[in-house]
């Protein structure tokens, strides 16, 4: 049962969405990170995101660690329900409340900390099930929350800020999730909110299990010369593979791209996501190549970025569907579908005597 | 062993090798006493292995309906060479021990106060049979035929029982009746049957059934409308999810469209296991897992968040012994103090006892009911013994009225009348604040979070908001003691009392009984929840000796005593077992003589009923709230 | 505040934003009394974040060397607007009030009773510095001049101190004590200067140090020759592991060949970490973790393992608030239940509690001794008070012929000359086996597991043979009882006592001296160490009514009491502070007389000495064991 | 300080290596695996590698987690200490020992359950860290230990023995592993010991982390018919991509390769891996193109077995190289070397007054 919450009275002129809702609507309580984190650029993209999908506050559910990128559960969508779990197990939180209620929408967010350190296993199991979410990884390269500490994505050669420079190989959460057969798959940058938008959006409608995994540098411990992770290194060494718009379902493609350059992919629900290549043989619905791009890219210290892989074909059945679990959400079964009752009781204990 | 009449009054114990077959000859054996109207209880010591190790199966009949282990054995059925010489000595004096005569077994001569059957079980089927599994196999049905012999079981009921099992399969019904035969007739021809120890038709076990605690637990979960379970493999919780699994399959799958109306997970761990738990708890899905201590030990961050955060949980601890590893088929109540108080900080979890499979049949449903209603985790704390053992236990109801106490959850319309939702307000100070569940009401969203918040849902680390919500948790622990299931007591008005918890009880049960023939009665507490009632107080505050019986080393029931109730520490005895296997009703009798050598004679006098009968005293608290229903004990 | 000769005896109180440099003007303001010869304390409470949240700092200045929080502010430095309301409502009656008067600030006028200072601290330095962040960073050291002016510090001491900080930047030097003269000028020339609380050079602090908890213990394990350290990153341990780092670096690092004499590991987790000591410490490193209630929690497992395989360990818990992720940047006792008991079974572990940083230095090496000795995890539970507030104590010495203690460590020549090795025999008696390393000898190979095992290492799920190992263990506790450090005592033949833990050491000493003036007199036992040896059962024995202070909701140092010593619990009253700030000494008197409200003036006689007094007590078991050195308390 | 065992008294004919030790001084207990079990295969393997590198016994360190496969340390190298951990943990027990004495060889055997579910997170950080271990993986697909569960190596398609089929995708350690830097990956067969004890001996000389997979049926609970790693669908699908020799310090190549055909890499202590390719165009020294291999078998449902990748470059420095500890094992320098002293300690503590 769902109602829709009467829009908060903002200034008229504001723009509405579909719910006849403002951006202010889909607003959380303010932040407390550092004046300039690349976190809070992540949580205005999942608001104008949200806001764009006209999705109702109270369908979405809101999913998170611990860390800096873990208490941006709380700055955005008020309206929704949120899960601020423990370090690095928010991957299975998702998918008990996934398994109660597939009628929801689910967004995780985590750090690379939270991710690739405490969280590895949990995070790689999610994408084996196929869990139906948008996973946002906010990677910085650090432990921010605990101050400066090098995570498990810091790039071999970058340098802390107290001077140390980190040797061991970073693990990369975009390759891990093709391996591990997640069928959506994109990296962006929390500077580029035209890129990041869109990818959102098109994760949070896209069925089965995407990830998002954002550079989002820490200007407190991650931003000087010598990190990789800085804004100045990101911006410079970052490059979009495929750029990728959505089309929600029933809208028309509003720009007109030349013949041979877009691509469209239909999501289950009727939206398209549409993909213009950048480099010339670049193919994201090809889990081997998309593999090959980005370890290629990142041999010469670069960051491949856009909608890296994505399946929409459905190939790969997401939780529900290989759990064969009912349309209707496991939480508001009725009990005669349930307990077999006492006849059935007494049916069951026959072959106990 | 006494020449007293022994007859539906002694245990046999069968050792042989693990995979290879004999758990269904044993299996045949209890069930065909049981049939007979003889109460009968059989225990499986087992190998942390697959194949090829030592094995052990208990089966006690007992006229009187005693289910513990008595602690002699009076039939000793060796087939093992490997631990033929420990297995012969472990006989009672005056025993019976049969063995395969095949070959020779010279430690026989080491003791002249049995008596030797030798039965050539592996020459029969060589005879007999083909193949090296099929003999094997069959010469593990055959010493079933002999014991019938011997016994004076009805082949006619061993036939039926195979049919149930081999209905489908006339082959191998027909070559295991053809070994059965081969056992019972030799034995027949070569040895006066039946011995003094033998089964006699009784009318004891109507209304009963035999079944272990773990299929139990799953059918409470599958009737109390449990629809998540995760679980990480560990033993001896297993069963209860496989049993779990199975039933679901049966009654909740959609014949026409394959729908599964339950969702079964198997976690990568516990840590994710328990956190699948609380994520669909949290969203509104009666959700549990089941582990064993190690399990427990790795639940311990997450079982803290679902504390402080008030997400129910239902969590199954199938007991086995520690510490770490430990001994994996041994059983043992060693985690009563980790559930109890698992995880860092100021943290709390209510728990249940059961101590057979009724109860855990009872509990699994009253657990989620509670987790729901306290909004907190609740643990069922069993063990190997009951969770994997043959218990024979009065059958189980079930009241069609029942319903889910899904608790404070508030519907929409209760969300559509309030200003502002909070979660964590202690509205009606009881100390059980209100929540909703995701995409019910725009106005319902408030955010869960194990770090330091106030009573609106709010972040805090303010010093007063943080104390008051962790001081609303203790009147919520406060309310949690008249919810869970009380004490149950036998006996009143004598000086000394006994507690015990779970799988103790029926040996404690029958130790009373015996005492009581040598004067020396003592009343009776089992305690089945955490937190401790107040009955629980009185009973303590009333005995001038207060006997705690428990299968740990380092008695963790009287720690719990000794804390969360006002008893003065000294009069509690600690009664301790910690072998690995389940404590027999001897180990207690010779516990309170040993520790009061006084005693017997002395009549302590004590107006208790037999402790062999039902125990049918329940307090208040059993009652069924309004509406609901639960199972007649 | 009473009218009372205040020199050299109140609190203040700072209260900023976090992030913006208030840390250093801080530091500079307490040193400086420092090294006047007046004692002084230091307390941060800082939020769980990383900039722009409200952060206040406490400094005690204390003629009598009382360490802890008095519970009363008397000076308040109120430069965050957002805290500014409740900042003034903490203020004391006839307390000073300094604030930044570039702005209105008209709460003030809700207060008559106090003094308000107000100094134009952002306009001093607006007009005197250019630069956003300068600006702000010089604000918060313009503070300090103004108090060095209120309370009569040094100026030249405090250039002496910058002078050490900033010694290699003159420009940064400059500017910073320019800022202490536009507040010290401005000061003085619009206030009468100093106040009735001033300081006064005195001579108490000569031979003392101020230092943090962390850094202490850091130390004692590179004076301990700890070579391993693994950890994950956790407030409010992290920086116990930086300081080890930081320490080795300067220490440990070759400066020819840039080798390091030291493994320091950031582990993927909890798990990992203890893991990873487990696995070093087996193979005959020194290794050690660091980490908070979440991580106690994680690493219950393999704590479990250390205990049953019997692995050195050591770990340091600095507690936080709980349950659950709690308040990461408060302090309190909330782990030492689950500290001693952690993991499934049964299962115990050996705890030391510094209450100062003297301490931890100290135990740090002892619980390395402790751990090889016992061969059992040493879990050093200190908090985020102890750990990383400025405390001023004794400076700390070192004895170089110490050399560490490896317990039953058998060399090869040991190994050559015996028949075979047995790991887990009890040859001496005292419960604790003999050890090989590997690599070492080839007759020493042994087989370490979590699962069963005899006396001789092997695999067993015999029962005799478990609980032979499980029964020797606690021969081994027994002999922990009389190898950790002892508790200590002062005063003694009262009847009243009071029992407190780690940091609340000093809240309690100073009640003492307080509730003595009023003609109570309370004998005293800190405990330093679990399991308690017999001096702790004596004195619960000996008191009438026991007092028991800790900072916890669930008494969980009255709960380890009264399970593990024989004390009737119904003496021990319990004294629970659990905000998470620390104790105060006020909180500890309140608490006393409102319990015992007839107590005052009675005079409970008791011999005991002065609770500010250096307490020299130590008892027998400190002796270093022969050839080995302590450091003197 | 290392003594020589002396050497058990057994056949006289028996050969001897050059420690003079018969293969009988490497055996362990007796197994109680379940007869025919592929892991017993795995554990002779290991035995034959040791032997024939005149392994000094009480110089190799075994380590486990739980599992059938965790208990066989038990059956091998009875000289040697063993540690079995906790499940899935033991990579953080063999990162500790190695920290603490680097002289010594590593060997951790585990299975795929300990690995894969439970223990991937450590399993993953061991190989990012490069430890200086052999890591074997005896793979069956199934938790044999707790009767026949999937485990998550169990591949799309594999039927279980009550019939359910699993439908969730496998991770394979091989994909992880080259990911991840592995600087030595393998996958073999437990039914192939030609195959398999050159691979053990090289992965146990070979410096950093070695990862062997080795496809190990359970007879008891995964090798029947529709199971994907029983012995039969094991022997049929597997495809040897190279063949390893491996080639003791100092001892001459005794077989002869038709020139091209075989490739030497030498290992940091002199001795060799031969290697000779069986694919036309394979290279096991390109990380990329291995990992395009596997995934390509892997999408016919094969296997590619043999040394997959190797790097003895040293490009990646392991655990002690990039922690720069001293030659010397860290449990063993003197205190003089560890602690500064009282006089270090009057300096230390100057600063704190
Ligand atoms: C069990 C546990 N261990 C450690 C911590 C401390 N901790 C909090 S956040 C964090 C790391 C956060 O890093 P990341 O996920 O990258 O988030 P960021 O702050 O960089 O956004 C750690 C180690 C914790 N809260 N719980
Ligand atoms: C914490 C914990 N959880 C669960 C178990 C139970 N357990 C023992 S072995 C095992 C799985 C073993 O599978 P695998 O590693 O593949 O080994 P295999 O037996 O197949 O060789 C499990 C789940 C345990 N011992 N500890
Ligand atoms: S510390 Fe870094 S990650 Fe955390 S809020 Fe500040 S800038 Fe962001
Ligand atoms: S169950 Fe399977 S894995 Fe375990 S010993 Fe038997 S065959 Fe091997
Ligand atoms: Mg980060
Ligand atoms: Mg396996």
């Amino acid at each position: 049962m769902t109602y829709i919450a009467k829009p908060k009275v903002t200034h008229p002129s504001l723009p509405h969405n579909a719910l006849g809702l403002t951006r202010r609507a889909y607003e959380g309580a303010l932040s407390t990170l550092c004046a300039g984190c690349g976190h809070d650029s992540i949580t205005a993209a999942i608001v104008e995101a949200c806001w764009r999908l006209s999705l109702e506050p109270q369908n979405l559910v809101k999913l998170s660690g611990i860390g800096c990128s873990s208490k941006t559960t709380a700055y955005f969508v008020s309206g929704a329900h949120g899960f601020n779990a423990v370090h690095g197990r928010m991957p299975s939180i998702a998918t008990g409340a996934n398994a109660a209620n597939r009628r929801l929408s689910y967004i995780g967010v985590s750090g690379d900390g939270d991710t690739l350190s405490i969280g590895l296993g949990q995070f790689c199991h999610a994408i084996r099930r196929n869990l139906d979410m948008l996973y946002i990884i906010e990677n910085n390269g650090v432990y921010g929350l605990t101050k400066g500490q090098f995570s498990a994505s810091a790039d071999i050669g970058s340098r802390a800020k107290k001077g140390e420079t980190n040797r061991q190989p970073p693990i990369d959460p975009v390759l891990l999730a093709l391996d591990l057969g997640a069928p959506f798959v994109a990296r962006s940058f929390s500077g580029d909110k035209r890129q990041l938008v869109p990818l959102i959006e098109a994760g949070l409608q896209h069925r089965g299990f995407a990830l998002i995994d954002v550079l989002s540098p820490c200007v407190t411990f991650n931003d000087h010369e010598g990190s990789t992770k800085s804004y100045a290194y990101t911006r410079e060494h970052y490059e979009p593979a495929v750029l990728a718009d959505f089309v929600p379902r029933e809208q028309p493609i509003s720009v007109d791209y030349p013949a041979g350059e877009a691509r469209e992919i239909a999501l289950h629900d009727g939206s398209r996501i549409l993909l213009r290549k950048i480099g010339a043989d670049y193919d994201p619905t090809n889990r081997a190549a998309a593999s090959a791009a980005v370890r290629a890219r990142e041999a010469s210290g670069e960051y491949l970025t856009g909608l890296i892989y994505v399946d929409a074909t459905g190939r790969h059945p997401e939780f529900h569907q290989v759990n064969a679990t009912p349309e209707e959400p496991l939480n508001s079964l009725p009990m005669e579908q349930l307990s077999p009752g006492s006849l059935g009781l007494r049916k069951i204990l026959a072959r106990y005597r | 062993m006494t020449s007293a009449n022994r007859v539906n009054d002694f245990t046999i114990k069968i050792a042989t090798v693990n995979g290879t077959g004999s758990a269904s000859a044993n299996t045949l054996l209890m069930k065909s006493i049981f049939r007979s109207g003889v109460p009968v209880m059989g225990k499986n010591f087992f190998p942390s292995n697959i194949q090829g190790l030592p094995t052990w199966y208990e089966i006690r009949v007992s006229r009187d309906g005693h289910v513990a282990r008595s602690g002699t054995v009076e039939l000793m059925v060796a087939l093992n060479p490997e631990t033929y010489a420990r297995d012969v000595r472990e006989l009672a004096p005056g025993g019976y021990l049969l063995y395969d005569s095949t070959w020779p077994r010279p430690v026989l001569l080491s003791r002249a106060d049995i008596t030797a059957i030798g039965v050539p079980l592996a020459k029969l089927c060589n005879e007999n049979f083909t193949g090296v599994r099929t003999r094997i196999l069959m010469k593990n049905i055959c010493y079933a035929g002999a014991l019938a012999a011997l016994l004076n079981l009805e082949v006619d009921r061993i036939r039926e029982l195979l049919g149930e099992t081999y209905g489908r399969k006339p082959q191998l019904l027909e070559s295991n009746m053809r070994a059965i035969t081969l056992g019972y007739e030799y034995t027949r021809a070569h040895f006066p049957c039946p011995l003094p120890l033998s089964v006699e038709p009784m009318d004891r076990t109507a209304g009963n059934i035999i079944i272990d605690g773990n299929t139990a637990a799953a059918l409470g979960c599958v009737f109390a409308g449990a629809t998540v379970a995760a679980w990480y493999p560990i033993t001896p919780s297993t069963s209860l999810m496989d049993a779990f699994k199975s039933f679901c399959e049966r009654l909740r799958v959609d014949p026409d469209t394959g729908v599964k109306r339950y969702a079964f997970i198997q976690a990568e761990d516990e840590l994710a296991a328990i956190g699948m738990v609380l994520g669909a708890a949290w969203n509104g899905a009666r959700a549990f897992t089941a582990t064993s201590g190690p399990g427990i030990s790795l639940m311990n961050e997450f079982l803290g968040l679902a504390y402080y955060a008030e997400v129910p949980a239902v969590v199954f601890d199938i007991q086995r012994v520690g510490p770490s590893t430990g001994m994996p088929t041994r059983t043992q109540q060693g985690d009563l103090l980790s559930c109890a108080y698992a995880s860092h900080g100021d943290t709390r979890h209510v728990c249940l006892y059961p101590a057979d499979p009724g109860e855990c049949f009872q509990m699994a449903r009253e657990a989620f009911d509670l987790a729901e209603r306290l909004q907190t985790p609740v643990l069922v704390v069993s063990d190997l013994d009951i969770g994997m053992n043959d218990w024979m236990v009065r059958e189980f109801h079930w009241d069609d009225a029942y319903r889910p106490d899904r608790g404070k959850m508030m519907t929409p319309e209760q969300i559509e009348s309030l200003q502002k939702f909070h979660r964590y307000l202690d509205v009606d100070g009881d100390g059980i604040p209100w929540r909703t569940l995701p995409g019910v009401h725009p106005k319902s969203a408030y955010f869960t979070r194990g770090s330091g918040h106030n009573q609106f849902g709010g972040y805090t680390e303010d010093a007063a908001e943080y104390q008051q919500v962790l001081d609303r948790l203790m009147t919520k622990w406060q309310t949690a003691k008249q919810r869970v299931p009380c004490a149950l007591l036998d006996g009143e008005g004598g000086e000394i009392g006994i507690v015990s918890i779970g799988s103790g009880d029926s040996a404690v049960r029958e130790a009373l009984v015996v005492l009581r023939a040598q004067g020396v009665t003592i009343d009776y507490l089992r305690v089945r929840a955490f937190p401790f009632g107040e009955e629980v107080q009185r009973f303590l505050a009333e005995h001038r000796l207060v006997f705690v019986a428990e299968q740990n080393r380092d008695a963790q029931l009287r720690s719990l005593l000794t804390l969360e109730t006002p008893v003065e520490k000294a009069k509690l005895r600690s009664l301790l077992h910690y072998s690995g296997l389940p404590v027999s009703s001897r180990f207690i009798v010779e516990g309170v003589l040993a520790e009061v050598p006084g005693l017997a004679g002395a009549g302590c006098g004590s107006r208790g009923r037999s402790a062999a009968e039902e125990v049918a005293v329940t307090c208040a608290r059993d009652a069924p709230p309004p509406g609901k229903a639960t199972t007649p004990a």
